[in-house]
């Protein structure tokens, strides 16, 4: 094993420790401690929004930002890529 | 907000203050004297003679390409004695991005055990 | 009693699909193992009482994911090399 | 409607507008660039010129002290937040000052630069996204809208660093950038989903009110400083950096230096914001681990540039010693925030670091724009080659001086202000600081002055006898820049008073930020 | 009740996205470990939006009763498209890589630099 | 690329249009089931892509062109976001709702807690359901007919 091994194996296991740990630190799995915002969203969504998807409320009205922010990543990745792969010469 | 005076004012950093005009009035007094000074020489300088050559020794003059000094072979002495220290943080940047990334969990690793583990361990003392 | 014994086998299941999406040597069997970790994934949503992700995680992951990695290795090289 | 209640209308909607004029000329870029080239780059300069407008008169808004609040969707604010808002003080729009100049700039500067190009129309859309990707970043106050911004500007920054794709080395830099971006953005999503399962708020300003600094939070801030530390360049995470300002086309690197400080200015909000309230909580103290990383960042970063031969390189290991300074400014004032006998001190350091952060957003860019009229005019790149230009390039050559003069914080141009700020106050702290600083400094003048040496004085190369010099528009751009440079160096008061003050005094109060969104938090100095 | 499992296999998920990404030396392989990080993080938003016996929070055709938390999914869409984005993205660089180079080996490309 | 055998051209052929409608009914009611404009927009892409992989990419490029697809991914944009500064215009800010409530155009408001399956709900949200999915149909299948379209010689070191 090479120098780069041994920090990279000794340092990757601090990371993981840390992380299982957390793991086993986080609330219980299905019981979240705090649900205030999501109860709010849950109660209102239907006479807010008029909409009975709740996911739907939340991706375009009380999150729509956030939509127009992932149209934006996907519409920039398309104007990457054709630029990416555009003929070189005029 | 903007006023006239507000351009003019000193600067108080602190413990001082600092005062760019009076800076710059500075190094235009010393400009001035520069030119007088050059004004001296300058009355015996003559255009398209001997003077505008290169002298160097009596030996020819060298091409340009030769005679330009390269970047490299400036601070060469201090590049040269302390040739370890550049060696070992030129031997850091490998170009490889796995390294780049070993580099962000190694920090993580760091940080992990400087924030949680010692803050423990101060806390403990 | 069964849906607890599915929330342990699921995320098991995952976790395998990804090791061997590592460690497969071939990279279409590589792609191919990314496909079924983000099938399990999507039903793992499903689960988890998130219809609307599944549905997204299945078309994106399952099927344009993999469309993507199966063109790409086609234009560059099919084998990991050995080290 | 008279002109008053417009502006009054138009400076409540701004938030929303800056970041939604530059988008939608991205989308209608495409559009307008089947028309004319021309008229293309007139409009994408407009939608930049109406977006900076609408900039500055947020700004004169928010420096005067008040903080603005943009909620979408609705109009009240209803508790607990759940909808999306901006949340706007001095130092984010001090921050988007910088990243719309750069753009503007940038856009001008590529109007001859960039001229023999192909994919046009994609890279002036790339440049528009970037631009609202950096400005979202600076602007919002709700931290998964932060990550969706951090998301688009790093890959539009990356495809366009990978812009010219018949260069091994620009598509590598280009990947290596996107490897490292998104690794690094995936983590801040993983410790946002941390805050989320804890206090279930994604507000900065919820969060930062119901911290408790539990071993999850904990976690969460190391891996938000290890990665937003990473996007900004630090040591020893800034190998990305050098490959990606080198190989990206000139204009765009300028573009970069926003980029990663607007990820700069995320470690900051992370640390002066979101854990304010629990900065008293630790025994060791984050500002610390900032001025460590300052410091090593300022040493390798000068002592890398030393060795360089490649010109846009070495400026670019220039760069990241400039990032040390900031965070050694910064973290000066972190670490003496709560000890009452050195406020002064603090906020000294504090305007120092964000007055640093604009005078090296402008020097190292001007640096780079000069480098990249090098290239224009000779396409050479490597200092080794280079030689004698100061003959040709006359305007080209004093803008040079200007940058490096500023760079290297000589009196009366600007970097020498900030600096003097930084090491006056670290002496307080601990005079070795401030001797490494001072150092390391002396350092950088004399890369830049072999630099000079190399590429502008010398004899009259014959290769490159028939070089020109730069088109208009290139000589503009810098020369806009070179302007700014000299007038904040010869009026640091006005500066410091009216923007560099009020962008402190936002972090340090860290309170009156939470109390915009809830009134009845209690915290805060 | 069931030992914190999936959020033991987050953090697994996220580790052997790490693992690939620092340990393999394959470009393609890089890509796929930091595919394999994001699918860790989508997991983990979605687990932490999960309540005991509850129904998807969607109105139509409930039968009612406690829904599971609508914020986290809506989060994970966006982060799902933003994730084919950059796999798409990164592909595309690695096949110009290619043709560069002529290998997917990441110490065979680049080097340092001068 | 080239094209597959004709069986695969033929089934193909015929699932695609159930492929699209499927798709475009998750998009249709976003607002009342399961689906949006991402995930029907992603079930249509990936039924875009099978007619790609079976046809081959220069019988599907001489067909679509890049440059269309760019159009139409421009439009699906611009109407997002034109949707969201109308909320500016007719309502009060940014990504203000304005048709909930006016029991126009998909303006009714639900009983709160009703399972009722009325389309004519949800005011902005299925117009905006529409315009992403437009956008992301031509999105997803832009990038993997590119990407295809480019790759479809394998070049070796150059």
């Amino acid at each position: 094993m090479s120098r780069r091994d041994i920090t990279a194996v000794l340092s990757f296991s601090i990371v993981a420790i840390f992380f299982i740990f957390g793991a086993l630190m986080i609330h219980p799995f299905g019981a979240p401690d705090e649900t205030g915002m999501d109860d709010n969203i849950i109660t209102n969504a239907q006479t807010e929004t008029g909409a009975n998807n709740a996911v739907t409320s939340v991706v375009f009205d009380y999150r729509g930002l956030d939509t127009l922010g992932e149209t934006t990543i996907l519409f920039t990745a398309v104007a990457a890529i054709i630029m990416i792969f555009r003929r070189l010469n005029k | 907000m903007f006023t006239l005076e507000s351009l003019l004012e000193t600067f108080q950093t602190g413990s001082g203050f600092w005062n760019p005009i009076i800076w710059v009035v500075a190094i235009l007094v010393a400009f001035l004297i520069a030119v007088i000074l050059r004004g001296f020489g300058n009355k015996e300088y003559k255009k398209n003679t001997g003077q505008t050559q290169a002298f160097l020794s009596g030996n020819p003059e060298y091409e340009k390409e030769q005679m330009h000094i390269k970047s490299s072979n400036i601070y060469w002495g201090f590049t040269e004695s302390l040739k370890w220290v550049f060696d070992s943080l030129k031997k850091m940047h490998t170009g490889n991005v796995s390294d780049y990334a070993l580099w962000f969990v190694i920090v993580m690793a760091i940080l992990f055990v400087v924030l949680i583990v010692g803050e423990n361990l101060v806390g403990a003392i | 009693m069964i849906l607890e014994g599915i929330h342990i086998i699921l995320p098991i299941l995952i976790v395998v699909a990804a090791a061997f999406a590592v460690l497969m040597k071939d990279l279409i069997a590589a792609a191919i193992a990314v496909a079924a970790m983000s099938l399990l994934l999507s039903l793992e949503f499903y689960i988890l009482q998130a219809p609307d992700v599944a549905i997204a995680e299945a078309g994106v992951g399952a099927c344009l994911t993999t469309a993507i990695l199966v063109i790409a290795i086609k234009a560059t090289k099919r084998m990991e090399e050995d080290a | 409607m008279n002109v008053a209640d417009l502006i009054a209308l138009l400076l409540q909607h701004s938030p929303a507008l800056i970041v939604a004029v530059p988008l939608l000329g991205a989308f209608i870029t495409p559009l307008i660039s089947r028309l004319n080239d021309k008229v293309r780059n007139v409009f994408v300069i407009l939608t930049l010129g109406l977006t900076a407008s609408l900039v500055f008169l947020l700004a004169s808004d928010v420096f005067t002290g008040n903080i603005h609040t943009y909620i979408f969707g609705s109009q009240d604010l209803a508790l607990p937040v759940v909808r999306i808002l901006f949340e706007v003080d001095a130092m984010s729009a001090f921050m988007a000052i910088i990243s719309v100049i750069l753009s503007l700039v940038a856009v001008i500067y590529s109007w001859s630069f960039m001229k023999e190009n192909t994919g046009l129309d994609k890279y002036y859309t790339l440049i528009l996204l970037m631009t609202a990707g950096m400005l979202g970043m600076e602007l919002t106050g709700d931290l998964f809208n932060f990550f969706v911004f951090l998301e688009i500007t790093s890959i539009s920054s990356a495809a366009l660093v990978a812009f010219w794709t018949n260069k091994a080395k620009s598509v590598e830099a280009g990947f290596k950038y996107i490897v490292i971006s998104t690794i690094g953005a995936l983590f801040i999503l993983f410790s946002i989903a941390l805050f989320y399962g804890q206090y279930n708020a994604l507000n900065m300003a919820m969060i930062a009110s119901a911290i408790q600094y539990t071993f999850l939070d904990k976690i969460a801030l190391v891996l938000l400083i290890a990665a937003l530390a990473m996007k900004a360049g630090v040591v020893p995470m800034h190998m990305w950096l050098p490959d990606a300002y080198g190989k990206a086309p000139s204009s765009v690197t300028l573009i970069l230096v926003g980029a990663t400080q607007a990820s700069l200015y995320g470690v900051f909000r992370v640390c002066f914001t979101i854990y304010g309230g629990a900065i008293n909580l630790t025994p060791i103290s984050v500002g610390w681990i900032l001025v460590i990383l300052g410091i090593i960042t300022m040493l390798l970063g000068v002592a890398m540039a030393i060795i360089q031969t490649d010109f846009k390189r070495l400026i670019a290991f220039g760069a990241v010693a400039e990032i040390g300074y900031i965070l050694l400014g910064i973290g000066t004032g972190l670490v003496v925030m709560l000890n009452p006998e050195m406020t002064a001190t603090g906020l000294a350091a504090m305007k120092g670091g964000i007055f640093h952060i604009m005078n090296d957003a402008l020097d190292v860019g001007l640096l780079f724009l000069v480098a990249g009229a090098i290239y224009y005019a000779t396409k050479e790149t490597s200092l080794n080659k280079l030689g004698g230009l100061a003959r040709n390039m006359k305007y080209t050559t004093v803008f040079f001086i200007i940058g490096l003069l500023a760079i290297s914080g000589m009196p009366p141009m600007n970097g020498f202000a900030s600096k003097l700020l930084i090491y006056e106050s670290t002496y307080q702290l601990n005079p070795i600081l401030s001797i490494i600083a001072i150092l390391s400094s002396i350092m950088l003048l004399a890369v830049f002055v072999k630099v000079f040496h190399a590429a502008f004085l010398g004899p009259a190369l014959p290769k490159f006898e028939n070089v020109k010099e730069v088109p208009k528009s290139m000589l503009i751009a810098m020369g806009t820049i070179a302007t700014i440079i000299i007038i904040f160096g010869l009026f640091p008061e006005l500066i410091i008073n009216n923007i560099v003050e009020p962008a402190a005094n936002a972090l340090v109060n860290y309170g009156d930020y939470i109390r915009e969104v809830i009134p009845s938090f209690a915290g805060g100095v | 009740m069931i030992f914190n499992i999936p959020f033991i296999a987050v953090a697994a998920l996220i580790l052997i996205g790490l693992y690939a990404v620092i340990f393999k030396r394959n470009l393609i392989k890089m890509v796929i470990g930091i595919t394999l990080i994001e699918s860790g993080v989508n997991l983990f938003l979605i687990t932490l939006g999960y309540r005991e016996g509850s129904i998807a929070p969607i109105y139509t055709s409930s039968p009612g009763g406690i829904m599971a938390l609508p914020v986290p999914q809506a989060l994970t869409l966006t982060s799902i498209v933003i994730g084919v984005a950059v796999l798409a993205l990164m592909l595309s660089l690695v096949i110009h890589i290619y043709r560069h180079y002529g290998t997917l080996d990441v110490r065979k490309i680049g080097g340092p630099e001068e | 690329m080239s094209g597959m055998s004709k069986i695969v051209k033929t089934i193909s052929g015929i699932a695609f249009p159930f492929i699209t409608i499927y798709g475009l009914y998750i998009i249709a009611h976003g607002h009342l089931t399961p689906g949006g404009g991402f995930q029907g927009g992603a079930i249509v892409a990936s039924g875009c892509a099978m007619i790609l992989v079976s046809y081959g990419s220069i019988w599907t490029m001489n067909r679509v062109r890049e440059k269309n697809l760019s159009i139409l991914e421009s439009l699906g944009a611009v109407c997002f976001i034109l949707l969201a500064l109308l909320g500016l215009g007719f309502g009060t800010v940014f990504f203000n709702n304005f048709l909930v409530g006016t029991n126009s155009l998909f303006g009714v408001v639900p009983a709160v807690g009703s399972g009722l399956a009325n389309i004519n709900t949800g005011g902005v949200i299925p117009l905006m359901n529409f315009a992403v999915g437009l956008k992301v149909i031509v999105g997803l299948f832009g990038i993997v007919l590119v990407m295809a379209y480019a790759s479809r010689t394998k070049e070796g070191k150059k």
